[in-house]
């Protein structure tokens, strides 16, 4: 038979968090599941669960904080599967520059790149220790975090990523003074996972596509340096120290089983988005995300 | 009846848009209807003014000094050929860098305050008012000039009574294209980092998913640009009394 | 006002593209006296009060005053169009040598001047809003402003009907007597009734004819013996000048 | 010697970066040395190349759609006093919207490939286009319609010989700032979503920190415009040879 | 070509701003004639000529042609300015007409008439590079390249030497014997060696003096006695409609 279309939007430029989606397209698993899977790269993380929404895509990739937000307005997606099931994200200052404890932060300015929820990623980090958000300065920095950073602009940023941005700064011997909003109050979400158009739930092509993100993630357990050969092949703009760095520091965070939802820390984060006054509804948990069974 | 005119161009795009909203495939997370934008611009209409009054003012002074620079800047392409040379190439290039690429460096240098946002702004407008005013000035009539040499008119009379004047219909096209790229001018020095402002708000909104938020702040900055225009365009045509003007047929 | 000079032409060759105008071309404009220039149409009548005016340089050669200073700034030149500035009144136009120099303007001058061509009436006119007789007027009236020693003047009448025309020729040869006057002209008759000297520019290169001489002072009644005896030869010359 | 003045140009820009680069206090993650994107413009020469031909492509096919639109609508505005009314606020607002708001509808319909990126590109061009060459229209001199109409010509005989050539310098003030404007026009495209093309490069590089990349990219397109810019104003001058020209003093 | 047919003035009023230039104006251009119109300068000649030309619309009345049918597209008309488009050749500009009129243009013609105006060699020349009598000639050359039944001429030969005009003016009575023509001109001289008819223009608002009839046919010799007398009587009609 004729393999299925299946349209993947990944949720920005194609980087090491994608390995196993790469690993699954190297090894032939999806071309076993029967699918022709294309993956498309946006430029604006923005646009994925919109076009999803809309019907332009099987499955866009998103993060578990944005699924609230989502939900919340009303667009008919659902979490299906996970495909990073650690957060990511740090608050990140430079070394050396007076900055050790969340608790130096105060009165500094700390810059951040809009998406949607870092205020309360912020506020709640520093309640930990007994400051409030006005005791900083916030800064929208958009696409310069790290510039902004390294150029003194702001004091500290917030979404880094441990296995990038903070890469970079320890590369550049610049020392990064890292914290982790699980460390501080934030609880753990999952930082990049699958999704789905509600109407398309029943789609027999999403568990035999999670089930060849499945292998993939195995073989990449397994294979990384041969997976990461034809990756830097595929993408030869990537090949450099930093992507190099970010892709081994990866491994440890890929979901082993994607379609797994853990629905505890599903239902605390929903909770918190709430409480935090994020989203206006507190919807059980089967609005935001489903298992998919095969 | 003055107004009238507007109020109808007006009401006839509310009702296609509400059409639009209503009857097209396009989700409402794309484009709400007008009713969703009309709710959001009432309940947050605290937060949409304070924001307006920055973006207004960094357009404002945006324009302004994009203007003045463009000025200058044509000012020294005309009368000095080695200026044309060096400068024009800089010129031309400084409008294929794209905001991201420039942002660093502006950050750098300016900070994340109004400063860095009017400098945008002003990259963005003050092309169109050299190229077109330059162009303008190039163009005197050498009639005029002739005579104005045959009256010891020093360059600096000759270009304020004559070059001037005569490059201003040059000068006015210039200035009506700036006018109308400012606000998006405005918006990209936002975009670069800020933390107020109608661009701010759209990229908070936006990354919120709160379109309808959105929406009512692309509303209002298009409301702004279309006011601004009209007005700059009024200005011109009263300045420009003297000029032919063959429209129609 | 200083004693307006004479002015020396001196080896001059211009040409444009492959065409010679002008070649080794001399010749001297007496001082304070009206000249009168007249020839075929593109024979170079404008090209050489240009280079006089210093708009247009030669091949070779050049013009000087007779008393060696410089003739920048001493000219008021009236060129064949009018270059009337479309955003300024009428008044304004008329004042424009003063506004070019920084230097006070005169209303009461220029609209006196302005009523002296007739069109006291006109003065907060834009030109586009002026006959073509109108509009030379202004011209004519800006060109007096200036009040130079030196005046170049390029068929200043053409456009103005022939009773206008003789007022006007009386007024400039009023208000122009005593300076140094060279008047492209068309019109034989105008020629005689204002020129103390007539040239006639003929040929290719060109060259002047002649100077013929009027007697009396201009202006001249128009049935004055002597300048109907000078238009007769005037016309002579220039149709010789025509004749290859 | 013909090319010996591009070619300082060229040099004393380099010295100047690379004196920038090595003794202003820009780290080199904002300003790379030109050595090293010397480096990456010649490691990365294919992927530059290939994606520096996607980017031309946009950058020609907006420039020609965006002129012929802009000259369509330019004529419509003058010829129309209903069109003028209706078409101008529409053409003033599309300058203020911002890409990402854009963006979602843009590549709702018309998905991640060219289309979308040609159509942000016409966008950005089109206006200055429109602008210009209808106040180039609008000042046609009175007194060649008159002949023109003694003379029984059509509306489009007017148009086209007499109307279109007396706009051609305000159409080419127009075209120049557009052919300036036409590559981050296309940029502006790639951002709205595109998997190619020297904008997706130095956004990705932008995004990835690889600086001496992105500067590549970023060099190329700069001479890319400096180049499209410079035949445009040759071809400009060429069609213009009747136009006053009075540079310089 | 058709019979020319002759022009029927009626009733025409028209004001600029607060000024009437005309009132209830009316008047016949007989068939097949010349017609010279004169006046003083801003009188309003040129006006009533592009009503005539149906480029300026009066306030009331209106102008018709004598066979009833309409006039436009049977006028050639010569404004008073040349006109010429600086981005064509004076061939092409000639041809003008025939370019607008999705004509097929005949260079040869057209060569032909620049060649009987004194510019076969300026043919190809833009014109930027021609004195201001060359326009003037080219675009003379325009407007008898229309061909058409009624021309209509605002002081087409202002800019000629004596010469040169007395040339033009033979060349124009030749091509134009037949049609009605118009002519404004400040020349009496050229209105008697061309006109059947002679009319001043006078006043404000402007009303046209009885014609004067010239005997014979166009183009007179300057000494015809009959010309210099109608010359005398043109001269004082012209001397008292500039007397208020
Ligand atoms: N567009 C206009 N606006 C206002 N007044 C005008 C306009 N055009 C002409 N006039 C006035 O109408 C009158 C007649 O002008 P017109 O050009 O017909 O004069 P004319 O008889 O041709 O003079 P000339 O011999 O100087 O060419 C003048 O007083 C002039 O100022
Ligand atoms: N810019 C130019 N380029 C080329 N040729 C020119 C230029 N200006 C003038 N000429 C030529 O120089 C010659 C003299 O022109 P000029 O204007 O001096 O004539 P003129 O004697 O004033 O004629 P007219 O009586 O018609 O005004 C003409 O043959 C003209 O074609
Ligand atoms: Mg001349
Ligand atoms: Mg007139």
């Amino acid at each position: 038979a004729m393999p299925q279309k299946f349209t993947v939007l990944l949720d920005w430029f194609v980087n090491p968090d994608h390995g196993p989606l790469f690993a699954a397209k190297y090894i032939g698993a999806y071309a076993r599941a029967g699918l022709d899977v294309a993956l498309i790269a946006p430029t604006d993380p923005d646009l994925p669960p919109r076009l999803l929404a809309a019907g332009k895509a099987d499955v866009a990739l998103s993060y578990q904080t944005q699924l609230y937000l989502l939900v919340d307005q009303g667009l008919p997606v659902r979490r299906i599967g996970t495909l990073i099931d650690k957060p990511l994200n740090t608050l990140t200052a430079l070394g050396g520059r007076g900055i050790t404890t969340l608790h130096d932060l105060k009165g500094k300015k700390i810059g951040y790149s809009i998406a949607g929820v870092e205020e309360v990623l912020i506020g709640t980090m520093l309640k930990s220790v007994g400051l409030a958000l006005s005791d900083v300065t916030l800064v929208n920095v958009n696409f310069n975090l790290v510039s902004a950073l390294q150029s003194h602009a702001v004091d500290a940023v917030i979404g880094t990523y441990r296995t990038y941005e903070d890469i970079q700064l320890a590369q550049a011997g610049l020392n990064p003074v890292i914290f982790l909003p699980e460390d501080y109050g934030v609880p753990p979400s999952d930082e990049l996972i699958m999704l789905a158009n509600l109407k398309a739930l029943d789609n027999p092509a999403l568990p035999k596509f999670i089930a060849a993100v499945k292998e993939g993630a195995d073989y990449l357990a397994l294979h990384g340096d041969a997976v990461l050969a034809q990756f830097l092949k595929d993408n030869p703009s990537l090949n450099d120290r930093l992507d190099i760095a970010s892709w081994h520091a990866l491994p440890g965070a890929f979901a082993a089983d994607p379609a797994k939802l853990d629905a505890a820390r599903y239902t605390r984060y929903r909770d918190f988005m709430f409480a935090a006054g994020l989203i206006k509804k507190s919807l059980p948990l089967d609005t935001y995300a489903v298992e998919i069974k095969a | 009846m003055r107004g009238a005119r507007p109020a109808t161009t007006f009401l006839v795009f509310l009702a296609l848009w509400w059409l639009a909203a209503r009857y097209s495939s396009v989700p409402p997370f794309m484009l709400p209807p007008p009713g969703d934008v009309a709710v959001a611009l009432w309940t947050q209409r605290g937060l949409l003014l304070a924001n307006t009054l920055v973006t207004l003012a960094e357009i404002l002074l945006g324009l302004l000094c994009g203007t003045l620079l463009g000025g200058i800047a044509a000012l020294g392409i005309v009368f000095s050929p080695v200026l044309q040379r060096w400068l024009m190439p800089v010129l031309v290039v400084s409008q294929a860098i794209p905001v991201f690429a420039l942002a660093p460096l502006m950050v750098l240098w300016f900070g994340f305050g109004m400063v860095a946002k009017i400098i945008m702004a002003m990259l963005v407008i003050f092309f169109p008012v050299t190229a077109n005013f330059a162009d303008g000035l190039r163009r005197t009539p050498p009639g005029w000039l002739d005579l104005a040499r045959t009256m010891n008119a020093s360059p600096y009379a000759m270009l304020r009574h004559i070059r001037l004047p005569a490059a201003l219909p040059a000068f006015a096209s210039g200035l009506r294209v700036a006018t109308a790229i400012a606000p998006i001018g405005a918006i990209i020095g936002e975009w670069a980092g800020a933390s107020s402002g109608l661009g701010y708000i759209m990229l908070n909104a936006n990354a919120r998913i709160q379109t309808a938020l959105m929406f009512a702040a692309l509303f209002i900055l298009a409301a702004l640009t279309v006011a601004l225009y009209v007005l700059v365009d009024r200005l011109l045509r009263r300045l420009l009394y003297w000029a032919p003007d063959t429209t129609g047929g | 006002m200083e004693t307006p000079p004479g002015i020396l032409v001196r080896d001059l060759s211009l040409h444009f593209g492959g065409v010679t105008v002008f070649e080794g071309l001399s010749f001297e404009i007496a001082a304070q006296k009206f000249t009168a220039l007249l020839g075929p149409s593109g024979v170079g009548k404008t090209t050489l009060l240009r280079i006089i005016a210093g708009l247009e340089a030669p091949a070779t050669g050049g013009v000087a005053a007779t008393d060696r200073a410089p003739l920048a700034g001493r000219i008021a030149y009236m060129a064949q169009q009018d270059f009337l500035l479309p955003w300024a009144s009428a008044l304004r136009n008329v004042m424009l040598g003063a506004t070019l120099r920084g230097a006070r303007p005169e209303p009461e001058r220029a609209l006196h001047l302005l009523e002296r061509v007739g069109l006291g009436a006109q003065a907060h006119a834009l030109p586009q809003t002026l006959s073509g007789g109108m509009r030379q007027r202004v011209a004519l009236a800006r060109t007096l402003y200036e009040d130079r020693p030196i005046v170049l003047m390029d068929e200043p009448f053409s456009a103005l009907d022939s009773i206008t025309r003789l007022k006007i020729q009386n007024l400039a040869a009023e208000l122009l007597a005593g300076r140094t006057v060279l008047l492209i002209t068309h019109d034989p008759l105008e020629a005689c009734r204002l020129g103390h000297a007539l040239f006639v520019l003929s040929g290719a290169p060109a060259r002047l004819s002649e100077p013929l001489h009027v007697p009396g002072p201009p202006p001249r009644a128009a049935d004055d013996i002597a300048l109907l005896q000078t238009q007769g030869a005037l016309m002579r010359t220039l149709t010789e000048a025509a004749a290859p």
